[in-house]
């Protein structure tokens, strides 16, 4: 493997992460905030993909106005799944949350795929150029830069958001204790809502980024970049914004040196690199250890 | 050779010494108190004691072996038992459970056994029950041995929790603040009871606590720790008057009476 | 004591056989024909994995989503061996050992973790494990091993989950079973009162892995044919809601349970594209009922109550 | 403990009576000949409706209801109507053996038309060899499928075939001295035909590499593959999957010749793929813009049906169904012996070419070979390996 390929690689490796990244901010968000492994964010995640590309045949709206409108329709289903499915769940056990989630998730795959058919669709070429861009012998394209971009400023933009603002300050006090911080009149269900909304707006954008780069939009095409991008999040220090990002990244270098050595252990090394790092350091690699005190 | 012997046993957190050169030997029938203000030391020397945490130095010796560092769960096989300072009963399960589940260690009839349900089942489980049902009749719990321990008052949830520490035989026994939340006729009541114990069972005893009623009351020795370091051993009634411990808790000098 | 035992036993042991005449009786003379005895064995195969999940995360207190691993072990080490030559009952038990063995060696360092942790590592562990069975060329990788004789009858699948009920009950109600529940209380209390939590959390492992992994072998030469992907984590899903929905730590609810829910997705099959719609739809209400204390179990109950006994817990 | 119990078993019991009546209510009465009973005779349809092959699957069915319509308007079968029960098996091998069995004992169907997935058509094979119930599919391409026994039909390439056909291909026609191959290790077509290229390629494979269901990034396989400059990239998979790859190996500055397997077929591989997508071979069993009538018709009659052109899981499952229905028009009868050596003889000219079959009941007819122009699938060459 010469320098000049090791190089294209490890940008290969980013773009992959950058992927990764701006999904499993929204995964880091809602477990951060309520502990809850949200298998149906990776379906709300395919919901804004396709939001955006009916905002984009039929309104014919361009990438920008597709975007918002993409990000704002996931947000809605995203409060929505929590106010309907998890909500009368609050008290229930983990598990039963879990099993839930998982309900949900099938729900929208099946549901969507009862509607709208299982024929991939594609977004309209021009929505968003995609030129490839030369950097000596190293290239890569606008679109993963877009996607490495987006994901960077959103996780700022989530930090500032969660430790600058009133609302990012009730988050962080539901997360660490519910009742708690619904003692110190925080309403904590509205809290819990604007979290969904925030991390499945995150979603709604990531669907429609990765829906254009891959040009391939269909209601099961969450499952596989779900897995990953959970494995991300739990990897960089789960419910930690800057892990989220960090995690992604790191995987998708990983992963994609793992393809260029041997590809077919790529499948699974994702998952051989998570249990090692959860036997290791459960906390993920920013997380800080929790005892338990006795 | 007393039944414990704790030499200079110390412990830091991050930099922080908990625990500064702590030493204590306790007999086979003795009932020790260990008093000390709000993050004294006291739980964290327990904690040294049942295994929690290994000391940085020092030894502990029970019954001529050495038990620093040692798994919990081996500790209480050397037999020594505690309690907690929460309560840790397992509320799910029956009064009667909670206490067979302190035989577990002490039966040894293997899984192939279990499975196959051959004599030596039957015999060791018979001997379970009744040895559990002896027990919660001496508490008198055995009326509610099929309660389950969620829904017992809280005097009877603690009682349950020494009971069940008793049950695994115990040479010495640990007690983490027992009267903790106990009004004066409760922790009265459990006065008395540790009094029993001890003569009843012939175990060595040592306590954690705040409610000096109870300490005073049920103790024969007594050391106080601050700050990590022990500030004065002696009677109760030495304790009671001795100027360092007045200043530890009350925090500045007391008035020359 | 033992005779209040033999007395349940023979009484248990006595009902099973009436049903298995009942169901042998129909199943002769064609009132259910093999579509349904195709399902009613389906079901008794997902019951022994469900009791074997159930061992693991309603008694033990180990949320595990990588037990179809463990079945897939055993599916693909019996008709790896039975091809080899051995007879179809040995095949089965080698199955299962070699699954145990992996319960094992993959219980002993996951079972440090907690909660959410240990469902992810044991979900990782499944799906590296498909990955690693697509990869091996004598198992026909991808495309799956072909021709695997359907070994397995009624009389199989049905005995074998009667003795998995009366071997996992025995096991249960006993000192390793209640070493077991201490561990689900509350870990820190169990290893003060002398309990080796990590022990008895692998034995629970172990066991169930081994279940699974003779489930596996059953399901392997029922179907004929096995491929990795059956095995992925959606499986061990369907086992954690079938153990979950079955109410915590009773048999018969888990028994329960996992009946209606194998026969559900078949029932609904009128419902034709909306089948697979309908059937989250219902996981969703049934988890959200159960949440506002309609349990299931409790549903089956009213509908057949005889007794008066009242939901009893684990050590029944 | 044991009062619980039996109650649960009764109570699992009486769910499947229910369960059992209400299969039954649906089919009129089981009668000895297969589905032939009364007005209608009913044919079985498995095939991913859901899950992550469903296009496979949806696209298929719409293929086989459009034949099912098209018999009905000419009267059905010797008189007799035709019922096609569809069932799905979400791609997943147990589903399809549950409802193989329920199209067989409940519904009583005189045969059954796929599954579509290999996987699938794996399973349920030795099953319908049991019962005695005729099984063809039009897409499982794995060799081991029609190994089950009489009752199996394929008419569709086998994967060593087309493997066979485009390792040819590429050699004498192509005049390709290295080749490169990338295909999906967790699927079954993707690998089988990956392996048949691979062991009869006389030029030299310079590199091999996989990836898995479900991954859309190949840049870091095709990175690798890129300085070996193979003159020909074979990418054994399906059209959604092929379409993302063809556009990353442009940008990673492949200039190699891309050659493929029957999947590339779909108007979908366009709209997906863009530019990058035409220069490409792949073998196929009917070019739409074959001249033959048959193809015109099929052509036509799935637009006017379906406003969407069709693909090569709607052509080849509509075959599937017409050799079958074809056999039962001939034999006047359901009888599956009587069907299943119909089928044996049957030499018929369909949408995807002349169809006989050989001693193992594959389909042997002519490949054809599309080239991909100006977004289009044009016909270059028919192949007879």
């Amino acid at each position: 493997m010469t320098f000049v390929e090791f190089l294209q690689q490890l940008i290969n490796g980013l773009s992959l992460g950058s992927v990764y990244a701006l999904i499993a901010l929204g995964y880091t968000m809602v477990y951060g905030i309520i502990g809850l492994i949200n298998f149906a964010h990776c379906d709300i995640y395919m919901v804004g993909a396709y939001i955006g590309f009916f905002a984009a045949t039929s309104l014919h709206l361009p990438f920008i106005p597709t975007l918002i409108l993409a990000m704002a329709g996931a947000g809605i289903v995203g409060v929505l799944v929590e106010r309907i499915a998890y909500r009368p769940l609050r008290k229930a056990s983990n598990i039963s949350l879990l099993i839930t989630a998982m309900g949900v998730s099938l729900l929208l795959e099946n549901g969507f795929n009862c509607i709208f058919g299982g024929d991939p669709r594609s977004y309209p070429h021009d929505i968003l150029k995609q030129t490839n861009i030369e950097l000596g012998p190293v290239h890569t394209d606008s679109l993963h830069l877009i996607i490495l971009a987006t994901s960077l400023v959103l996780m700022v933009l989530l930090q500032i958001i969660i430790y600058r603002t009133k609302i990012g300050k009730a988050m962080r006090a539901t997360s660490a204790d519910k009742d708690a911080a619904a003692l110190m009149g925080i309403n904590v269900n509205a809290t819990i809502s604007a979290t969904f909304a925030i991390g499945s707006a995150l979603a709604g954008a990531a669907g429609v980024l990765v829906g254009i780069l891959y040009n391939s939009i269909d209601p099961y095409m969450g499952i596989q970049p779900g897995i990953k991008a959970f494995t991300a999040a739990v990897f960089g220090g789960i419910g930690l914004i800057p892990g989220a990002f960090l995690g992604g990244l790191i995987l998708g270098v990983i992963e994609t040196f793992v393809t260029a050595w041997y590809s077919p252990l790529a499948g699974a090394i994702g998952f051989i690199i998570l249990i090692i790092i959860l036997i290791i350091k459960p906390s993920g690699l920013l997380g800080k250890k929790v005892s338990e005190k006795v | 050779m007393p039944l414990l012997d704790i030499k200079n046993i110390s412990i830091q957190f991050g930099g922080l010494s908990a625990v500064d050169k702590f030493s204590m030997s306790i007999g086979e029938n003795d009932i020790y108190g260990l008093i000390g203000p709000n993050g004294a030391g006291k739980t964290t020397v327990f904690n040294m004691l049942t295994g929690v945490y290994s000391p940085d130095s020092g030894t502990i010796m029970f019954d001529g072996k050495s038990i620093a560092g040692m798994k919990p769960y081996d500790i209480t096989r050397m037999r020594i038992a505690r309690t907690f300072q929460n309560i840790r009963l397992m509320k799910n399960l029956s009064v009667l459970d909670n206490v067979k589940i302190s035989f577990v260690s002490q039966t040894d009839y293997g899984l192939a056994t279990s499975i196959l349900r051959l004599p030596a089942y039957f015999h060791q489980e018979k001997d379970i029950e009744e040895k559990s049902m002896a027990l919660l009749k001496v508490f008198n719990l055995d009326g509610k041995k099929d309660e389950k321990a969620a829904n017992l008052p809280y005097g009877e949830q603690r009682r349950l929790e020494i009971a069940r520490a008793l049950a695994t035989n115990p040479k010495l026994l640990l007690l983490d603040e027992p009267a903790a939340g106990m009004n004066p006729q409760e922790t009265q009541e459990l006065t008395e009871l540790i009094r029993w114990i001890r003569e009843k069972f012939h175990i060595a005893i040592l306590l954690i606590e705040h409610d000096m009623r109870l300490v005073m009351g049920v103790c024969e020795k007594i050391i106080v720790l601050d700050y990590g370091k022990i500030i004065a051993e002696g009677t109760p009634k030495e304790i009671q008057s001795n100027p360092k411990v007045i200043e530890a808790y009350l925090g500045e000098e007391a008035p020359h009476a | 004591m033992m005779k209040t035992y033999v007395k349940k036993l023979v009484a248990f042991l006595a009902a099973s056989a009436v049903v298995f005449v009942v169901f042998s009786l129909l199943l002769s003379n064609g009132v259910i024909n093999a579509y349904y005895k195709q399902i009613i064995m389906t079901v008794c195969i997902n019951i022994i994995l469900a009791l074997s999940a159930n061992l693991i995360i309603n008694f033990t207190g180990q949320l595990t989503l990588g037990h179809s691993a463990f079945m897939a072990i055993g599916a693909y080490a019996a008709a790896a061996i039975y091809r080899v030559g051995l007879p179809f009952f040995f095949s089965l038990i080698f199955g299962s050992l070699v699954a145990a063995l992996f319960g094992f060696l993959i219980g002993l360092p996951t079972l440090r973790l907690k909660g959410d942790y240990l469902a992810i590592t044991t979900m990782g562990f499944c799906q590296i494990i498909v990955v690693v069975l697509q990869n091996i060329p004598q198992f026909g990788g991808a495309q799956g091993m072909t021709g695997i004789p359907a070994e397995t009858t009624f009389a199989w699948v049905f005995f074998t989950m009667i003795i998995t009920i009366i071997v996992l009950y025995h096991v249960v109600n006993s000192r390793q079973g209640r070493a077991m529940i201490s561990v689900r209380e509350d870990e820190i209390a169990a290893e003060a009162m002398g309990i080796n939590t990590t022990h008895y959390k692998v034995m629970a492992f172990t066991i169930g892995a081994f279940f699974a992994g003779l489930a596996g072998g059953l399901y392997a030469f029922l179907m004929m044919f096995i491929e990795p992907t059956q095995f992925n984590y959606f499986k061990s899903m369907d086992l954690v809601i079938y153990v979950v929905l079955g109410g915590s730590g009773n048999f018969a609810g888990c028994i329960a349970s996992t009946g209606i829910l194998t026969l559900l997705p078949e029932v609904l099959r009128f419902l034709g594209n909306y089948r697979m719609v309908v059937y989250p739809l219902l996981l969703i209400i049934i988890m959200i009922m159960r949440a506002k204390n309609i349990r299931l179990s409790r549903l089956v109950g009213m509908f057949r109550r005889t007794g008066k006994e009242g939901d009893n817990n684990a050590a029944a | 403990m044991l009062k619980k119990f039996v109650a649960c078993a009764l109570s699992v019991a009486l769910v499947a009576g229910f369960a059992g009546c209400s299969g039954n209510a649906s089919g009129q009465g089981g009668s000895p000949a297969g589905g032939a009973a009364g007005g209608t005779i009913k044919i079985g349809f498995i095939g991913p409706l859901t899950g992550s092959a469903s296009s496979y699957g949806q696209s298929s069915q719409r293929g086989l209801q459009l034949l099912e319509e098209q018999t009905n308007k000419a009267g059905g079968i010797n008189g007799q109507k035709v019922k096609v029960i569809s069932v799905d098996d979400e791609g997943k091998p147990a589903s399809a053996v549950n409802g193989g069995q329920k199209l067989i004992n409940s519904d009583k169907v005189a045969a059954i038309v796929g599954p579509v997935t290999s996987t699938s058509a794996n399973s349920l094979a030795p099953i319908c060899q049991r019962y005695n119930i005729p099984m063809i599919t039009g897409t499982g391409t794995n060799v081991n499928i029609t190994k089950s026994g009489d009752c199996i039909f394929r008419t569709c390439f086998t994967d060593p075939f087309q493997g066979k056909i485009m390792a040819k291909f590429a050699t004498d026609d192509r005049k390709a001295k290295t080749a490169a191959i990338l295909y999906n290790n967790g699927d079954d077509y993707s690998k089988g035909l990956a392996e048949a290229f691979k062991s009869s390629f006389t030029g030299t494979i310079v590199d091999t590499e996989t990836y898995n269901t479900g991954d859309k990034d190949f840049n870091a396989q095709l990175t690798k593959i890129a300085p070996h400059k193979p003159d020909v990239l074979f990418l054994p998979d399906y059209y959604s999957v092929v379409s993302i790859i063809m556009k990353e190996a442009r940008n990673v500055g492949i200039k190699s010749t891309f050659l493929g397997g029957d999947g590339f077929d779909s108007p979908e591989l366009f709209s997906i793929g863009g530019d990058a997508v035409n220069g490409a071979y792949f073998s196929d069993h009917y070019s739409a813009t074959d001249p033959s009538k048959e193809v015109a018709q099929f052509i036509k009659d799935y637009k006017a049906k379906y406003n969407s052109d069709p693909d090569a899981f709607a052509a080849l499952t509509y075959d599937a169904g017409k050799v079958l229905f074809d056999s039962i028009k001939k034999t006047k009868s359901t009888d599956a012996n009587v069907v299943k050596n119909a089928m044996k003889a049957y030499n018929g000219q369909l949408v995807c070419g002349n169809i006989k079959f050989d001693s193992d009941r594959n389909a042997v007819k002519a490949a054809v070979i599309i080239k991909t122009q100006g977004g289009k699938e044009t016909f270059y060459k028919k192949f007879l390996a």
